[in-house]
């Protein structure tokens, strides 16, 4: 379902959207942060579409490794390491594979969730990124290679703004209990940005 | 956005240079980090690594040396610093007796340091934690995240530091640490908002009539937004939240850290502190030191917090040890 | 105005309470003035006074203590304090070895010190005075008022009041801190405004991209209103000024003074601080020893100063002796 | 000339003035020194006042005596100490009288300027407060009792206005150099309410 070149093609898309949506990302989170998950992110894909152009035959998961300890190493703060652990359990499942089929692929973002899961320890509804990996990884659990990206795409968005009703419990949101509760998650939404990318990508392949 | 730097991207590799130029009798930097530790480090002892996003000057790199930390990392401005570099840390002042992370309670902080210790132990290093959250501002719940930590994370730098300094073992420092935090709270207060200088701009807006209270060192909202009061009445309120989360009865004996987050001058907070000691004398709590000035800023926030730690003869004799950093002496 | 005070009238008087109850091991205030002495006043030796307006702190009462100053005089915000406060502290720390007073050079300052002088000769009071101008801003001329006091001053203290602890006489005191004077410059710059409390409103206005170099302690206008500039480039232009008045060679040893003007974080001061520092290595000028922080304020200005002093054997021993006050230790 | 009576109507006066012009003179000082003269001036005449309302039977001198040292004691910076030398030289000149002839009060002017003159060291032209009081006291020692009030005040405010194109040479302002130019000196102005508020004073009696 996915080879080395268009999981490529899905990262610098995301490293795209992330820059482009640096502004909206600290804005979100001056609202029920700290104000810098836009900055940290968009650092984090910088540092990794650099390591990328030196990626010469590596499989998919050799480039996924790379980038969980490039976001790891360059991201901090909360997102740092739960990307970076989504992309390094990712590397596990796909270790070694040029091109992934849709049930491989699938298992690779289930390890994702569960990796930012075991790694922050959220639950659902918690008001994180987490309530877009989890529900994505199940949803295309349900589906197979024939699914529409479109749908997908419109289902992550319905995930991440389903956060803005939610409380925060994990994360630097928790802080402010019902007063989270209006606002979307930044991690939620950047993680939405991820996936659009990626659906984007596969959308263009049909 | 008015600051004296030259680029946002370089602003804490620049500040971690600036700080070891200053000081080479005290501390030195881990090259290609932005790590600062003790200049000293010849000594067989448990060591002590601290650190947080950067911006809350002079933690956590002032507190290195004798005495307190044996190094502090500095992640970007509001940001936890990396397992990376905080592995590279704990190697560089691991001398075979254990080391211990004192970490502010912030999910990211929590699982950066986290990863870390996973790598050091990996690599066959000792290591414990403790996780400061003296903050009373925020309701403390084991179901959520619990509370913030704050300034009462200088005083758990200064007594493990001074317990480790001593020659204690790994489980004393960390049991030492533990102690402190059961027994400090905090609550903090701003003016005005502060600027993460790769963002531009304020990291939320007060009105020229307004205060936040229960402010957190990051600029994340506080539990109260009202009209500007007094020195007196903000001293007042922040007293109680702290007194009604940890009781304090007549006699006990407390540290008082009033502390500036940045931009508040001295003037402000020795105001501040007058109503302080006033109130602990009225309650007759007895201050046995009273510590002024910055310790745990938010970049150019204007504010400040207030911080009492209840102490008892071994947390006393611990604090008043001497300690050679650079903003404890 | 945002200000942690209760009212503007009050500021000074409530300051040096807080003060005064935050440090009673270092620090006392004189019943109905506003005059911090030392704790410890037993030993005979030729006793310190300085002072100013208010507004500075440490400055001055941050700076009482052993092995520096035996009183500071607080003033009004910005305003020199008057000679009967001036002669309250005299009389109070006068040991029958003499007093010299320290004083920054404003017309004020002076006319007041030099009434209290007179008042406590008078009374038989043996008292000297040094009058500092350190800052380069300011052409000097002997036609004129010649030169501010600043920053620099705070070397006085530490380097005559070592000399006084050592049991010098009045005379070798006062020739010391003469010594200092003559080889200590310095240069501020403002990037943002200061409000006295009473007055309400900022001393003065300023561009959101601009700056002023040169600007004094007291809000007085400096020298150039440029655009902001970066650190590196405030930096350069500070050394510049300060060894253009007072040329360093080669192997020359100097002390260095990072000063925060109020509402500067600690951050920025250390981006410049690495910047002075390569400046002087490129030039092969010693630093000693580099001291970042605040010193002598404005205030919540935002802004800095740059000092250098010239060291010799004599001031590197009297810098480097040690002393216990409340911001110098 | 001039009785006790009416001395302290002329102090009130200018008390009241002060206060009244207390920003200005504060703006005054903003533009070329460091904005406390209003200020200061308020906090000194305040206490002078409340001192005059228990004065019961003192005479000119006594009363000077008593301002002199309350300015000294109460306002501070460079202007406490030069009002203050001016009312305590005033005191020597009055000492012991309920009331003074035309040539005895402009003895005490002259004292005063003296006092200010020497305290202060500065010369005529060096844009400072003596820039009103000694061209005053040469004024009223060429004039008699007959002398119009009115004139004197208008001869008071030239001279506090000429302190604008003057460059400071003492005080803080010197500090600006030729940047002082174009400001009136906040101490001449000071000086001018004090005496438009005797020329005011001495007018009504008329
Ligand atoms: N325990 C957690 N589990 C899952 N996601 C979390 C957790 N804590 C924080 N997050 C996510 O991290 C985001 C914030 O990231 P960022 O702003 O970069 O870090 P920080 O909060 O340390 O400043 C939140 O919006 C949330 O989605
Ligand atoms: N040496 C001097 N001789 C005469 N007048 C002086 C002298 N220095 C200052 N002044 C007067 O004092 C005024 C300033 O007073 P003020 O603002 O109260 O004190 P400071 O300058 O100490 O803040 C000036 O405007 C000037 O008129
Ligand atoms: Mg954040
Ligand atoms: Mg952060
Ligand atoms: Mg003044
Ligand atoms: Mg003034």
């Amino acid at each position: 379902m996915i080879s080395v070149e268009q999981f490529l093609k899905w990262i610098r898309f995301a490293h795209e959207k992330i820059q482009q949506h640096k502004n909206e990302l600290t804005e979100l989170d001056q609202a029920i942060g700290d104000g810098d998950h836009g900055v940290n992110l968009a650092r984090g894909f910088e540092a990794v579409v650099q390591k990328l152009d030196a990626h010469e035959g590596k499989d998919l998961g050799a480039l996924c490794q790379e980038i969980g300890m490039t976001l790891i190493a360059k991201v901090g703060g909360a997102s740092g390491p739960l990307y970076g652990t989504a992309f390094v359990r990712m590397a596990t499942a796909w270790k070694g594979k040029q091109s992934v089929t849709y049930p491989e692929f699938v298992q690779g973002i289930e390890a994702g969730a569960n990796g930012i899961q075991a790694r922050g320890k959220a639950g659902l509804g918690d008001k994180t990124m987490l309530d877009v990996w989890l529900p994505l990884a199940d949803y295309l659990a349900r589906e197979t290679e024939t699914v529409s990206w479109k749908e997908v795409e419109r289902f992550v968005y319905q995930q991440m703004k389903s956060t803005e009703s939610m409380e925060a419990k994990k994360g630097r949101a928790a802080f402010l209990g019902a007063r989270s509760i209006g606002h979307r998650d930044p991690g939620a939404v950047s993680s939405y940005y991820l996936f659009a990318a990626l659906c984007q990508t596969m959308e263009m392949k049909e | 956005m008015k600051k004296l730097i030259n680029h946002p991207e370089y602003v804490v590799q620049e500040m971690i240079e600036g700080m070891a130029l200053a000081h080479p009798q005290i501390v030195k930097k881990l090259p290609d980090t932005h790590v600062l530790v003790r200049a000293d480090l010849s000594k067989e002892k448990v060591a002590l690594v601290s650190g947080g996003g950067s911006g809350h000057e002079p933690s956590h790199g002032g507190f290195v040396g004798t005495g307190m930390l044996d190094a502090a990392v500095a992640g970007e401005v509001f940001t936890s610093p990396t397992p990376d570099q905080l592995l590279a840390a704990i190697k560089a002042v691991d001398r075979g007796k254990g080391v211990l992370l004192v970490i502010k309670n912030y999910s990211g902080d929590v699982m950066n340091f986290e990863m870390a210790m996973e790598l050091a132990e990996a690599e066959g290093i000792q290591v414990k934690k403790v996780i400061v959250d003296d903050d009373v501002a925020v309701k403390n719940s084991t179901y959520t995240v619990g509370r913030r930590g704050i300034a009462g994370t200088v005083f758990v730098h200064k007594i493990a530091g001074a317990l480790a300094e001593q020659g204690a073992s790994l489980d004393e420092v960390q049991k030492v640490a533990e102690k402190v935090i059961s027994r400090v709270r905090s609550m903090g207060m701003a003016l005005s908002p502060c600027t993460i200088p790769a963002v531009g701009k304020p990291g939320f807006e007060i009105g020229e009539d307004e205060m936040e209270m229960g402010m957190g060192i990051h600029g994340e909202p506080g539990i109260d937004r009202t009209k500007i009061a007094s020195a007196d009445e903000v001293a007042s309120t922040l007293v109680s939240y702290i007194l009604e989360d940890m009781p304090c009865r007549e006699g006990e004996r407390v540290a008082v850290m009033i502390n500036g987050l940045g931009a508040t001058p001295l003037m402000e907070l020795y105001i501040v502190n007058r109503k302080v000691a006033k109130l602990l004398q009225e309650k007759q709590i007895q201050v046995h030191k009273t510590f002024v000035g910055e310790y745990m800023t938010s970049l150019e926030m204007a504010g400040c917090s207030v911080t009492l730690l209840k102490l008892d003869d071994q947390l006393t004799e611990l604090l008043d040890a001497p300690a050679q950093t650079i903003a404890w002496s």
